[in-house]
């Protein structure tokens, strides 16, 4: 099974982006940084007590599904939109919805569009390997728009066409949109339009059929957005430890019961996670939040108490 | 009308200088730029095209910003320097990041190991190159597999000297046996013992032997290659593993033999009928289907085995070219003389032959090397597109464009020209070494 | 050689001047090949041009065709003069036919093709009647069987009449040879020397560079000996090797005949 | 005279089946043929084991189901409601018209640079080496990146070329304009009048109509066929015939009477005449593009990444040429042309019966192997998102269905196929022009 | 040739045989090369084989140590009878020695290397050993000093006489001669001949084919004529070129001595 693989090998191997701004990419020295990354780190820390001991695979749009089904990879962090072909056909796990995207539009401010439904006959710019192009298919065809697809390979060279002018607009998953602009020399002279037109949930998935790994990666995920429903985070963990009365945080804790033991790790394996980490607020505010150049809002990934989606099934 | 038949010259006459509008500079000129209205025009056309160039590429590149952050910051300074909506070029993401397109991710504080690893390199080469060096010197090149995996990838010393071992084993058996069963078999006997230690004896045997003597130095994971040492280990590994693969497949693709000739040129033509980055996909996405299941490896060896294959289609062509070029009366004194097939070929036919298709190799190797930039396709970090799109995914550098690829392109002329002045330089010296 | 009696008698010169050469100079860039050549060639003369290697002879005989382009003073051919009018260079290399050392046919044409491409295309005779000269030719060089073969399946000697007959083809007035035999093996330096000693028995005007001095002894009514790109000695061939006037000549002959 | 007679006759002892020449070779092949046997089972078997524990299948039913992407160069017809198949068809034809022009350009800027290269115009034999040994040492790839960044990067918006009421009351001049008034080249392509057809109706009503007028087209089900296309084939097909009448016309002149008629005016006639009367009959006229909302419309649109990936094929594949061009020009020695003058050739007709025929043997073989190559190469059409076959099939299709063994298998089929096409007109062409030697 | 009285008293013939060919034909896909050759040679005997070109004999020399395969009838060398199996043809190879026309020899290796390859890896004879039958040998075609050379830099004369050595240091009982010296410039022949004279001269049974007929009348002991693949007429040298029996042997006669 893929934990014992896991532990055995001390090393946690997690598919990654070549390099998506804010959620999977290497810094100068070759760190990866982000906020898929930051999954893998979770996980590391849960299963090995290490968050280093993770070695990335950056996987293309193409190679990414085989290389899971492969073995070559263990767990594949990589804005994988979760879909039904291939949740079912693809013989994939999406163990949870880490990310609640949709497919938005950028246009430069100057184009005089402020609706999707006006780029009847516009060119716009798509990556291939993705389910965007199926998305951007059925949203014109729907509204009985024309459009020229210039589809290219990978984010940084979408970016380039589109500032380029090569496309009127650059589709893809709105918080790659948001990434895009935020490194734009004039990010003010572009726009997102309100168009969201697909629903694109993007999470981790593993192979199907090792249901416990699959569940050590669910419960790491939820572990981490239940530390932030409790008020968990990095600074104050050992703390709320050995001070908390919430049976619940306890037993998320490891402080009681043995829900660790139960998914075939340690008792404190969510406790060492929020630790190397930090809660999902806190993930999400160091890699793409407000406060960094990407400047994502919560929006739909805030909590289900703060109007958003994420939402952590109970521990017990 | 005698008389006038017979002349004879008493006083040999000096040379004289050419006539005036015969030499100088003028005269180069003349004769070079201008020899016509045809050529006139193709000058003034020529210098046009430079003029033009030089002006459109030239204030980019003198307004060249070396120390800064970010690309922002890039702009910021060429803007304060030389004015409002003047461009230039950015080489300051060339001076954080060049460590990335030379090594990839390879640990910063052992850029050494490969370093050396590519001086050695130079010297296990050398012997083959220059046949004035003295042959002892062949053991540097023998040896140099294990050396150079063992500084790469780091690790025990005795993964590869355990390795190494197994060659010592094959050579053995062969050795013993090729006397009473002939070459293809005791080879084939060879082959399936050193399958068996290194399949068999080699993890038992590089533990105990660690624990008897610790030696080794930190391990690398080979994810972590990337930028040009990436494309030369890809390079080095398929050209020299491709050898002794290409001289079967020339062997095989000229033997009178139906079977071995079809299945050598099935191979050959099915290689270098497909685009190589098919190959590298089949890597990625379909060695999974052919190999027994559970086995995974690699994505960088299997793309050195692809690679392989697909180097040893072309080199085999190379070689067979040389075999051509080799008289047939070589083959006759040899049989005459009494010499086997396979003495024949090891003493006489391929030490000429693969001398005839040094420049061959070298320049299938040149080509190969420009090709490992594709691995970037499959998420290898190539120094063209693989870095460049992990230097881009960075927030400060992202929007740059023209300079990595000016960066890479240009250490790829150098390599590559070097190497092919190096090819003609060697096709003249052999054009006059021998015969 | 000596098998068949040459006869001379055919061998008529005339006093009708084919080639006049005039203070002729050449320079190869700064290195002066050719230094005050004079020559005149009366229609019907043999002349042999000999000399050490280097002397210039090759080059002086392709000024006379036009190959080389000389410097200063002046070459009539046969009545034109050659400068750089086109029109005077194409009369020319239509009148004189001229024999390499390599052969240069054509590899690609057949013999026969190779015989009449240039009457074909320069002279503009009809096709069969081009064939037909062609054969006649073919069959006096004494390969007509050869015709429709291509250049690379006939020998050495084979090939070197063959162009001599490829040049004939063209009716020329004059013949150059430059080293026609050199190339060839022993056996057949003589079917080449025998179809130009036939030649010269039916009174062609021809400049021959070589080295085969019987041949000169045999057919040539002046031998002219060349060094450092200046004639050093010109004289009728008996007396030209029994008598030697310059101290060159002599070294040259002694070494010549030595061997 | 002692005859020895100890010769062993025939009879079949196990040993020769190693030691007789006439056996040994039979046993390596049967023993290679088993061991290959083998390793195929090996390979089969794996695969099988691989896609039961994968709990896949192995079938290419999904060819047939709708693709469901669109692509943005198709030669032929084709939604995002065609199959997969067709897409892969698209995606062949896009290959193979990325090739074929890739080949043409790279023929001629070859062949021009590798001449010019022997020139004895210093500057410009200078400028042509820098030219080859740049594009020759440095990856296609690059050249590739480049090309497509150049077009982007140095071409008008279509925006540019719009004139608002403001500019036109300012008297402005708009950013950019139409090459000849015809062509716009923008950002995004290159837009170049498209020719339409127009019989018997007004013109207006031919121009609203998406197919292209004229004879109209023959649904065959699985493509059509324009019938204007198959008139002006016919045509021109009969008007190269007549000039081949002529030229053979003009040979047996030549034959009978040494004069060569002037046949170049008479052909061009041939060859333009009847074909241009019928195009002016269907009412051929040229659509020009228009800016239209967002983009030019009513024209062809050339997308810079087909003219990025071909351009930089052809220029990276001429360099090789140049160099191949200038070795077979090279190669025949000076005696030739020195030979075909002193008959009194011109150098234009040496050029023509003496030095190109002889060139082009040893031109032609590894100009056809670069062709190879170039078309290989197109696969490189995945940097630039150039839709080709490797794009639709290898790409899109195999990510949206995940067949990879399918999808695999089959482009690397095509792909041979092709390789295999081209290197038997190699190999027929090498026979048939093998210099005779003895 | 005639420069040194030659010894013919050493070269003594015994009764045993060395090569016997019986009833031997073979083809080349449907050109019948070699028709129904009957040959036996004792040991000791210097046969030379002499017709006009393509007349098969070098197809019949080289089919006795099977660098050609004959079809049908009987080659038997030295007691081993020629079939397809490897050994035998190994044994015979190891003990017939082949001289080409065009040297053969290995331009990587040096003149002492070439000729130790064949003892060290054929005999298995150790390397000083072969070194030092090598050296012998060298001396004996009296090139010693060049045994540290490169083919390349040899003349052919040398070249073909290391040819020799190479073969003879694996102490042949046979010698095959294949044309030796008609690829030489004629001052490098008599170097050659002289040591197959010397050779004959130690009683090596020798087969020699040649056109070279002062070489034969000095040491063959039988000229075989050959024809269209067939051999026409043998006999004593003295003989055989005095009084020819066949009139294509005459014919044939008179064209070779003839120049
Ligand atoms: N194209 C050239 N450029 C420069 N120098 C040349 C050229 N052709 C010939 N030469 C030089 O001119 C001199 C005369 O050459 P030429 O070929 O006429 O000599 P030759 O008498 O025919 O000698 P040979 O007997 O070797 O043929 C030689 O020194 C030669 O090196
Ligand atoms: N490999 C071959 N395939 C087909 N025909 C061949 C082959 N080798 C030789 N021949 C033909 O066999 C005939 C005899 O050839 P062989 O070389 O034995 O003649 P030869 O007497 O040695 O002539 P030469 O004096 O020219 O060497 C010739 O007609 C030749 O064309
Ligand atoms: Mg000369
Ligand atoms: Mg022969």
């Amino acid at each position: 099974a893929t934990l014992d693989d896991v532990k055995g090998r001390g090393e946690l191997i997690c598919g990654v982006n070549t390099g998506l701004t804010g959620f999977g990419a290497p810094d100068a020295n070759g760190n990866y940084q982000g906020f898929d990354v930051a999954m893998c780190k979770a996980l590391a820390a849960a299963v090995l007590g290490d968050a280093s001991k993770v070695k990335y695979i950056p996987t293309t749009g193409e190679t990414r599904f085989t290389a899971l089904a492969s073995g070559e990879v263990d767990v594949l962090v990589r804005n994988s939109t979760w879909t039904f072909m291939r949740d079912v056909d693809l013989k994939f796990d999406f163990v949870a919805v880490n990310y609640y995207d949709g497919q938005g539009f950028m246009v430069k401010k100057d184009l005089g569009v402020s609706s999707a439904k006006e780029l009847d006959g516009a060119t716009v710019c798509i990556q291939t390997g993705t389910t965007t192009e199926l998305n951007l298919a059925d949203f014109f065809k729907a509204n009985n728009m024309s459009y020229t697809p210039v589809t290219v390979a990978d984010d940084s060279e979408g970016q380039r066409q589109y500032l380029a002018g090569a496309c009127d607009a650059y589709t893809t998953d709105a918080s790659g949109l948001a990434a895009s602009r935020a490194s734009m020399p004039d990010a003010e002279n572009h726009i997102i339009l309100p168009e969201i037109i697909s629903k694109e949930p993007l999470g981790p998935l593993v192979r199907h059929g090792d249901n416990q790994w699959g569940d050590v990666v669910r419960w790491t995920y939820y572990a981490l957005v239940a530390a932030e429903e409790y008020g968990v985070n990095k600074a104050n963990i050992e703390e709320v430890a050995s001070t908390t009365q919430n049976p619940e945080v306890k037993r998320l804790l490891g402080v009681e019961g043995e829900l660790g033991e139960k998914l075939g790790l340690d008792k404190e394996w969510a406790k060492r996670a929020i630790a190397a980490v930090g809660n999902y607020g806190e993930i999400f505010e160091a890699n793409i939040g407000s406060g960094t150049p990407i400047g994502l809002a919560r929006g739909l990934n805030a909590l289900w108490t703060q109007g958003g989606l994420q939402y952590a099934p109970p521990f017990r | 009308m005698q008389e006038q038949l017979v002349f004879v010259r008493n006083q040999m006459l000096p040379p004289e200088a050419p006539p005036p509008g015969q030499k100088g500079i003028a005269r180069w000129m003349r004769e070079n730029l201008f020899s016509g209205p045809m050529n006139s025009a193709l000058t003034l056309l020529g210098l046009l095209a430079v003029v033009w160039l030089a002006l459109h590429v030239l204030p980019w590149l003198m307004h060249s910003v070396w120390n800064a952050n970010s690309l922002n910051e890039c702009r910021q300074i060429i803007q304060d320097r030389w004015g409002e909506g003047a461009t230039g070029a950015c080489w300051a993401m060339v001076r954080e990041r060049w460590h990335q397109y030379l090594y990839g991710f390879y640990p910063q504080d052992m850029y050494w190991r490969p370093n050396l690893a590519l001086l050695l390199l130079f010297a296990a080469l050398a012997p083959v190159l220059f046949s004035s060096l003295p042959r002892k010197m062949l053991w540097i090149t023998a040896l140099y597999p294990a050396t150079g995996f063992w500084l790469l990838w780091g690790g025990t010393i005795w993964a590869p000297v355990v390795a190494m071992m197994g060659f010592v084993v094959l050579w053995l058996v062969f050795t013993v046996l090729q006397p009473r069963l002939g070459v293809p078999v005791s080879a084939g006997i060879g082959v399936v013992a050193a399958a068996v230690w290194w399949m068999v004896l080699q993890a038992p045997m590089t533990d105990a032997l660690q624990s008897l003597a610790p030696l080794r130095i930190r391990a690398v994971d080979s994810r972590d290659f990337g930028g040009f040492l990436l494309s030369f280990v890809i390079g080095v590994t398929a050209i020299s593993a491709s050898l002794p693969m290409g001289i079967l497949l020339a062997l095989g693709r000229k033997s009178d033999m139906l079977l071995v000739r079809t299945l050598s040129v099935g191979f050959i033509e099915f290689i270098r009928g497909v685009p190589l980055i098919t190959l590298l996909f089949t890597a990625s996405l379909l060695l999974q289907y052919f190999l027994p299941p559970e086995t995974n490896f690699d994505i960088i060896l299997r793309v050195i085995i692809l690679v392989t294959f697909f180097a040893a289609a072309y080199i085999a062509e190379v070689i067979r070219g040389g075999l051509a070029a080799l008289p047939r009366g070589q083959y006759e004194a040899a049989d005459a003389l009494g010499l086997d097939y396979w003495q024949a070929q090891r003493l006489i036919i391929m030490p000429q032959a693969l001398k005839i298709s040094i420049p061959g190799i070298v320049s299938s190797f040149i080509g190969l090397f420009k090709d490992t930039t594709l691995v970037a396709f499959v998420g290898l970090n190539d120094p063209l597109k693989g870095i460049t799109q992990i230097v881009r995914a960075d927030i400060n550098w992202k929007g740059i464009y023209w300079e990595p690829y000016i960066f890479a392109g240009a250490l790829f002329f150098l390599i590559c020209f070097g190497m092919s002045r190096y090819s003609m330089w060697l096709e003249r010296k052999l054009k006059t070494d021998h015969r | 050689m000596a098998e068949h009696a040459i006869d001379r008698s055919k061998m008529k010169v005339s006093d009708e001047v084919a080639v006049q050469i005039t203070q002729m100079n050449k320079w190869y860039g700064q290195f002066h090949v050719l230094r005050d050549v004079n020559m005149t060639v009366h229609k019907g003369e043999r002349i042999v041009i000999c000399g050490p290697s280097g002397s210039g002879k090759s080059t002086l005989i392709r000024c006379i065709n036009r190959l080389e382009e000389h410097q200063s003073g002046q070459i009539i051919v046969d009545g034109t003069e050659l400068t750089n009018d086109l029109k005077n260079i194409d009369k020319v290399r239509s009148e004189v036919g001229m024999v390499f050392q390599h052969f240069n046919l054509f590899p690609h044409l057949t013999i026969l093709e190779n015989c009449t491409l240039a009457p074909i295309w320069v002279r503009k005779v009809p096709k069969k009647e081009a064939e037909e000269t062609a054969m006649h030719f073919l069959r006096k060089v004494k390969i007509p069987e050869q015709a429709n073969k291509y250049p690379g399946q006939l020998s050495g000697g084979q090939q070197q009449r063959v162009a001599i007959a490829r040049s004939l083809c063209m009716k020329p007035r004059i013949m150059l040879f430059d080293e026609p035999t050199s190339a060839l093996d022993p056996e057949m330096i003589k079917e080449v020397l025998d179809t130009m000693i036939e030649l010269a028995e039916e009174g062609m005007t021809m400049l021959c560079v070589t080295h085969e001095m019987g041949f000169a002894q045999a057919v040539a009514n002046r031998v002219v000996f060349m060094d450092q790109g200046q004639i050093v000695e010109q004289n009728e061939p008996r007396e030209f090797f029994n008598n030697p006037q310059s101290e060159r000549t002599k070294l040259f002959l002694s070494q010549i005949l030595g061997h | 005279m002692a005859f020895v007679q100890d010769a062993p006759k025939d009879s079949f002892r196990l040993s020769m089946l190693i030691y007789d020449t006439r056996y040994r070779s039979l046993t390596i092949q049967v023993v290679v043929l088993i061991l290959f046997m083998l390793f195929l089972s090996w390979l089969l078997n794996n695969t099988i084991q691989n896609l039961a524990a994968k709990d896949r299948t192995f079938d290419f039913g999904f060819l047939l189901s709708r693709a469901g992407y669109d692509i943005n160069q198709r030669l032929v017809e084709y939604t995002n409601d065609s199959t997969h198949a067709r897409a892969a068809f698209i995606g062949l034809l896009n290959t193979l018209l990325s090739a074929v022009v890739g080949c043409i350009l790279a023929t001629i800027i070859g062949v021009v640079v590798g001449v010019l290269r022997l020139s004895n115009n210093w500057l410009v034999s200078r400028l042509m080496t820098v030219y080859v040994e740049m594009f020759r040492n440095v990856p296609v790839l690059l050249w590739i990146l480049l090309a497509a960044t150049i077009l982007s990067e140095t071409t008008p918006n279509p925006r540019d070329f719009r004139v608002t009421p403001e500019m036109q009351a300012a008297g402005e001049a708009p950013k950019a304009t139409m090459l000849f008034g015809i062509i716009a080249v923008t950002n995004r392509g290159t837009d170049i009048p498209e020719p339409k057809f127009c019989v018997g109706k007004p013109r207006e009503e031919c121009d609203a109509d998406p197919n292209e007028g004229g004879l109209g087209i023959i649904d065959l089900g699985i493509f059509k066929v324009s019938l204007n296309l198959l008139a002006l084939l016919v045509v021109f097909g009969g008007s190269i015939f007549a000039t081949r009448r002529l030229k053979r016309q003009a040979d047996a002149t030549q034959d009978a009477t040494g004069v060569r008629p002037v046949t170049w005016w008479k052909n061009l006639l041939i060859l333009v005449l009847p074909s241009a009367a019928l195009l002016w009959a269907l009412g051929l006229h040229f659509v020009v593009p228009e800016l239209k909302g967002f983009n030019f419309a009513g024209g062809i649109t050339v997308l810079h990444s087909f003219t990025a990936l071909t351009l930089a094929l052809a220029l990276y594949t001429a360099a090789f040429i140049a160099e191949i061009v200038r070795a077979g020009i090279m190669a025949i020695s000076r005696g030739q042309s020195e030979a075909a003058a002193a008959l009194g050739l011109r150098p234009a007709r040496t050029m023509r019966l003496v030095i190109l025929p002889q060139a082009l043997r040893v031109i032609i073989p590894p100009l056809i192997s670069q062709y190879l190559n170039l078309t290989k190469n197109t696969s490189l059409a995945i940097a630039v998102s150039y839709m080709d076959l490797r794009g639709t099939l290898g790409g899109i299709t195999l990510n949206q269905t995940g067949k990879e063994l399918e999808c695999m298998l089959l482009m690397m089929g095509i792909y041979l196929t092709i390789s295999l096409i081209i290197s038997s007109c190699m190999n027929i062409f090498n026979r048939a022009v093998r210099l005779k030697e003895r």
